[in-house]
């Protein structure tokens, strides 16, 4: 399968403009998939610096194929340090080590609090879904979260959580309890991009996808949400982005579906 | 210094006579490995034992949690991800949630590091361990054990979790000597610490090497054997998830679980054929087939050597 | 993958620009090696450089702190142990403490594992960090940083300490790249968390390697590149203690400071000569000379190697 | 120097005193010089099973030289296990994996509180000592503990202590906090052996060495120091244990001076 430079799909997409927004960042704690595209991508463009570090306790991979777990045999061989767990979680991401931390989720609310673990009554759910894992404390200790969510529609983008499994900063300051980081700053979906900059803040839109109208996103979304006075189109992918992505990071196309 | 110390003991047993000896019916048993070296031949054999009401603590409850879920051999889940990896579902384990099929199952949910602050709290003693995460989320209102203490310096509020203390450990590693120093590279997880918190240890390894290969790197041994019960050697017993340098990933595996475990026959066929039917990890090994293991077959990258020195 | 990632940060520095950079007068700098690569050339350049009101941290606070003291650099020291190994006295730690000698000492005392948990505390930056010892000793009663905090779940009182969190933490070690990425093997004491635990780090090393060496045993990195901000070569840099599989122990040198140290114009003497005449670590290495060194010299005891594995 | 197997000295009595009272044992925590050769020898004779953790972290040390230090660059090569210090204090010392830890001290009182910080007030001592090191916590966590003091007089055998460094399980009853394990149970002295079993007994004189009389022990004692209805006197290192401790534990009499 090849595709025209001015052809792509909406996981390149995704890619790409995660890739931006990592400009300047210097230790990322991704997952595989999208954001490990996005990480590898910036550290080829935007962000020669970007250390990524997986969470199962990776840093510097040099991998020979694309992983297909963040825990792939070929993370492991020829990277720079492999960490065990209580040093990774304890000392590297609680340690406020991780500039920007990716989750996904299957519920997100207008703060960018999160939701993993059930659809339904936690006691009794209609669907149980994996649980936190380490998102809890990916968005406890990282200074920023970004949010890959393919799907955007009212399902995921709701007013009210079923049940809060990773909360943002505000929730945890309600407690009486200051995290380290700003929460999720940046939702990319498949129609735009969300931000907000901090506690206090709500998630606004700030940049749609080329031929997608602000109306279509506030439809899709599960409660009132504000649209930035300065609302941009997002930049579509540049040739170079592409080929970087196709040739360099995925040639073997296992994520960019 | 002493020219002929007594032999170091021997702690080695088949699988069989370890999980006899060492997990009973009603235990709290840690399995640990994430991702990488997940003890599933143990968990095989703890379902051909038919152990009833066991109590399993384990970060990412996976294939091996389903198998055991569906052979009923468990009553009580622990953990911080009930997911079949990044892979799909656990047919066995929503059933069991979503529905009380075919009965209920009690289930304690943390994060990750709440399971790891529990590991370390029972490895070192303590009647609990702080951590920063916890606060806003919802977690805490479904769990009680999820707590918090007030810092005697400036006074914040941080979340605690208790001790996990329990009654068996087992996990898969590389290589051990028979004393039970058992080696482990690659991803290390939170083995070492689910070893240390628990009262009694099972290292099942991929091979039983002599005392001098441990011996030339003993920085590289991560459990000693002073905290070993009994030490099990069991080629292979990791699959379908791998052994660093040994085999790789079964990832096809991974992806049928979904279907297979969806419908509760085919699940039950499956344990029939895959675990009842072998009588040991030996036979589920060879009936997987050479051909099977070749696909698995992992190539060389050796690591370079350090000095330790010897004093002339 | 990337055919052509960006080359790592490079980071490498001399010592004298290091200390120049990091350490500063009136910071609070760890030192930490536990018997093994203490970082003593790090120590001499810090006297050379002249700082002032330094507030050392170190569990065992042996000769190098003897030296900073003497040179005065130090007000303040927070240890868990102050002797010349078991070799015997600090005569200038003992005359500050004693009788205030040429000036006091302010010093805050733990135990060794009051030490460690200050350090696990400031790695994971948690408020205070629980510990089973302290009940019944009088050090709570000089030292107020040492609190206890009750547990919420059976009610028992347990003692905790606080974080720290040093300016600066320098460590010796065996080998690193240009990045950080730090190799030890042998003891590795409590240095990666002394290290995580700090604003900054300065690792000093006896060779800097290729990126390939490091690359080819992943699980021997104890320091994560990005938690080092300079890398400094500075072979023999230990001495007197020593670096596991490159030079042994000086152990005569240790038995002799209890009399170098006793008196106070002999001690300044020893600065005198030693390290304000020497112009960095080399010249120190060679005034020592060829056949002291071959003293020292160990043979070689190479590590098996393990396979890490290769996807075919 | 040869000694003729009846004769010893004063470093070979004690050695082979406290190794016979690691009988059955399976773990200790020893120091370096006396309680090394204890245990050394105690693994040839009484406790095959023995398994020797130093404070550096060393487990199953097979060294080709006597160690100088508990870090000697000879206990690490060829060693089954080295511990980072978190695991070595936390897991293997405070989770409760040590049978018996050795200790000295400056000062020792009835109850086996031990002092090793200063002589004097601690904030202007006579004599400031090394501090604490790891015994309070070897004091706090072992099952119990032996304590070897060569010299046993008044001035280290006291009524009341300076300071007390490390505690044994009374204090800390005192306090509300119940310790793991049974505080002092055995001192081996130049004199004979004290013993108790825990918490609320004090130290008795239960063995003398030949020619010692209890009231000599009395006299060397600062508190009044109860003597054993039983009371033995210690039977003398025999041939075999001499020849062990003299040509397969330390043959270079590195510590048997």
């Amino acid at each position: 399968m090849t595709l025209r430079t001015r052809e792509y799909t909406s996981s390149e997409l995704l890619a790409v403009v995660a890739s931006r927004e990592l400009r300047a960042r210097r230790t990322v704690f991704a997952g595989i998939g999208l954001p490990t595209l996005a990480a590898s991508l910036a550290h080829l463009t935007v962000a020669p610096e970007l250390e990524i570090v997986y969470e199962s306790g990776v840093c510097g991979a040099h991998p020979s194929h694309l992983p297909e777990t963040i825990a792939d045999a070929v993370l492991i061989t020829g990277a720079e340090a492999v960490l065990p767990m209580p040093v990774l979680f304890g000392y590297v991401l609680q340690g406020g080590h991780i500039d920007v931390g990716f989750l996904g989720a299957a519920q997100i609310d207008r703060f960018g609090n999160l939701n993993s673990s059930v659809i339904g009554d936690w006691h009794a759910p209609k669907v149980r879904l994996p649980g936190p894992g380490g998102a809890m404390e990916v968005m406890a200790n990282s200074r920023e979260v970004f949010v890959v969510m393919r799907r955007h529609d009212r399902r995921s983008f709701v007013d009210e959580l079923d049940f809060c499994t990773s909360p943002g900063p505000d929730r945890a300051l309600a407690e009486g309890v200051r995290p380290l980081g700003a929460g999720v700053t940046r939702v990319v979906t498949e129609l735009g991009i969300l931000a907000r900059s901090g506690p206090g803040e709500q998630l606004r839109l700030v940049a749609v996808h080329p031929g997608v109208t602000p109306g279509r996103v506030r439809e899709s979304t599960g409660w009132d949400l504000a649209v930035a006075d300065d609302l941009v189109t997002v930049e579509p992918p540049t040739a170079a982005e592409l080929r970087l992505l196709r040739e360099d990071v995925d040639p073997g196309r296992v994520y960019l579906r | 210094m002493p020219r002929s110390v007594p032999a170091p003991p021997d702690k080695t047993m088949t699988m069989r006579e370890a999980i006899a000896a060492h997990v009973h019916d009603g235990d709290t048993v840690s399995l640990e490995g994430f991702t990488h070296l997940i003890p599933t031949a143990a968990g095989h054999e703890i379902i051909r034992q038919g152990r009833r009401g066991l109590t399993i603590v384990r970060m990412t409850a996976d294939i091996v949690v389903d198998q055991l879920l569906a052979a009923g051999c468990v009553s009580k889940l622990v953990s911080s991800f009930v997911g079949n990896s990044s892979a799909g579902s656990l047919g066995e384990l929503r059933r069991r949630v979503e529905s009380a099929e075919p009965e209920p199952l009690e289930f304690e949910e943390y994060s990750h590091y709440g399971m790891i602050c529990r590991y370390l709290a029972g490895a070192q003693r303590l009647p609990f361990y702080p951590l920063r995460s916890y606060a806003g989320s919802d977690l805490p209102s479904v769990n009680t054990a999820i707590r918090t203490v007030t810092s005697p310096y400036a006074g914040e509020r941080v979340y605690v979790v208790p001790p996990v203390n329990p009654d068996v450990t087992i996990v898969h590693a590389q290589r051990a000597d028979r004393a039970g120093n058992t080696q482990v590279w690659g991803l290390t997880g939170v083995q070492a610490e689910a070893v240390f918190a628990a009262r009694r240890a099972v290292v099942v390894v991929e091979e039983i090497v002599a005392d001098e290969v441990v011996r030339s790197d003993p920085n590289r041994t991560v459990i000693p054997a002073h905290v070993v019960d009994a030490v099990v050697e069991c080629p292979r017993g990791a699959h379908p998830s791998f052994a660093q340098g040994y085999y790789d990933r079964d990832n096809a595996f991974y992806r049928s679980w979904s279907a297979i475990s969806r419908d509760p026959d085919r699940l039950q066929a499956w344990l029939a054929e895959w675990v009842h039917s072998t009588a040991d990890h030996a036979a589920y090994v060879a009936k997987l087939g050479t051909e099977f293991w070749a696909g698995l077959e992992v190539g060389e990258a050796l690591s370079l050597p350090v000095n330790y020195g010897r004093r002339l």
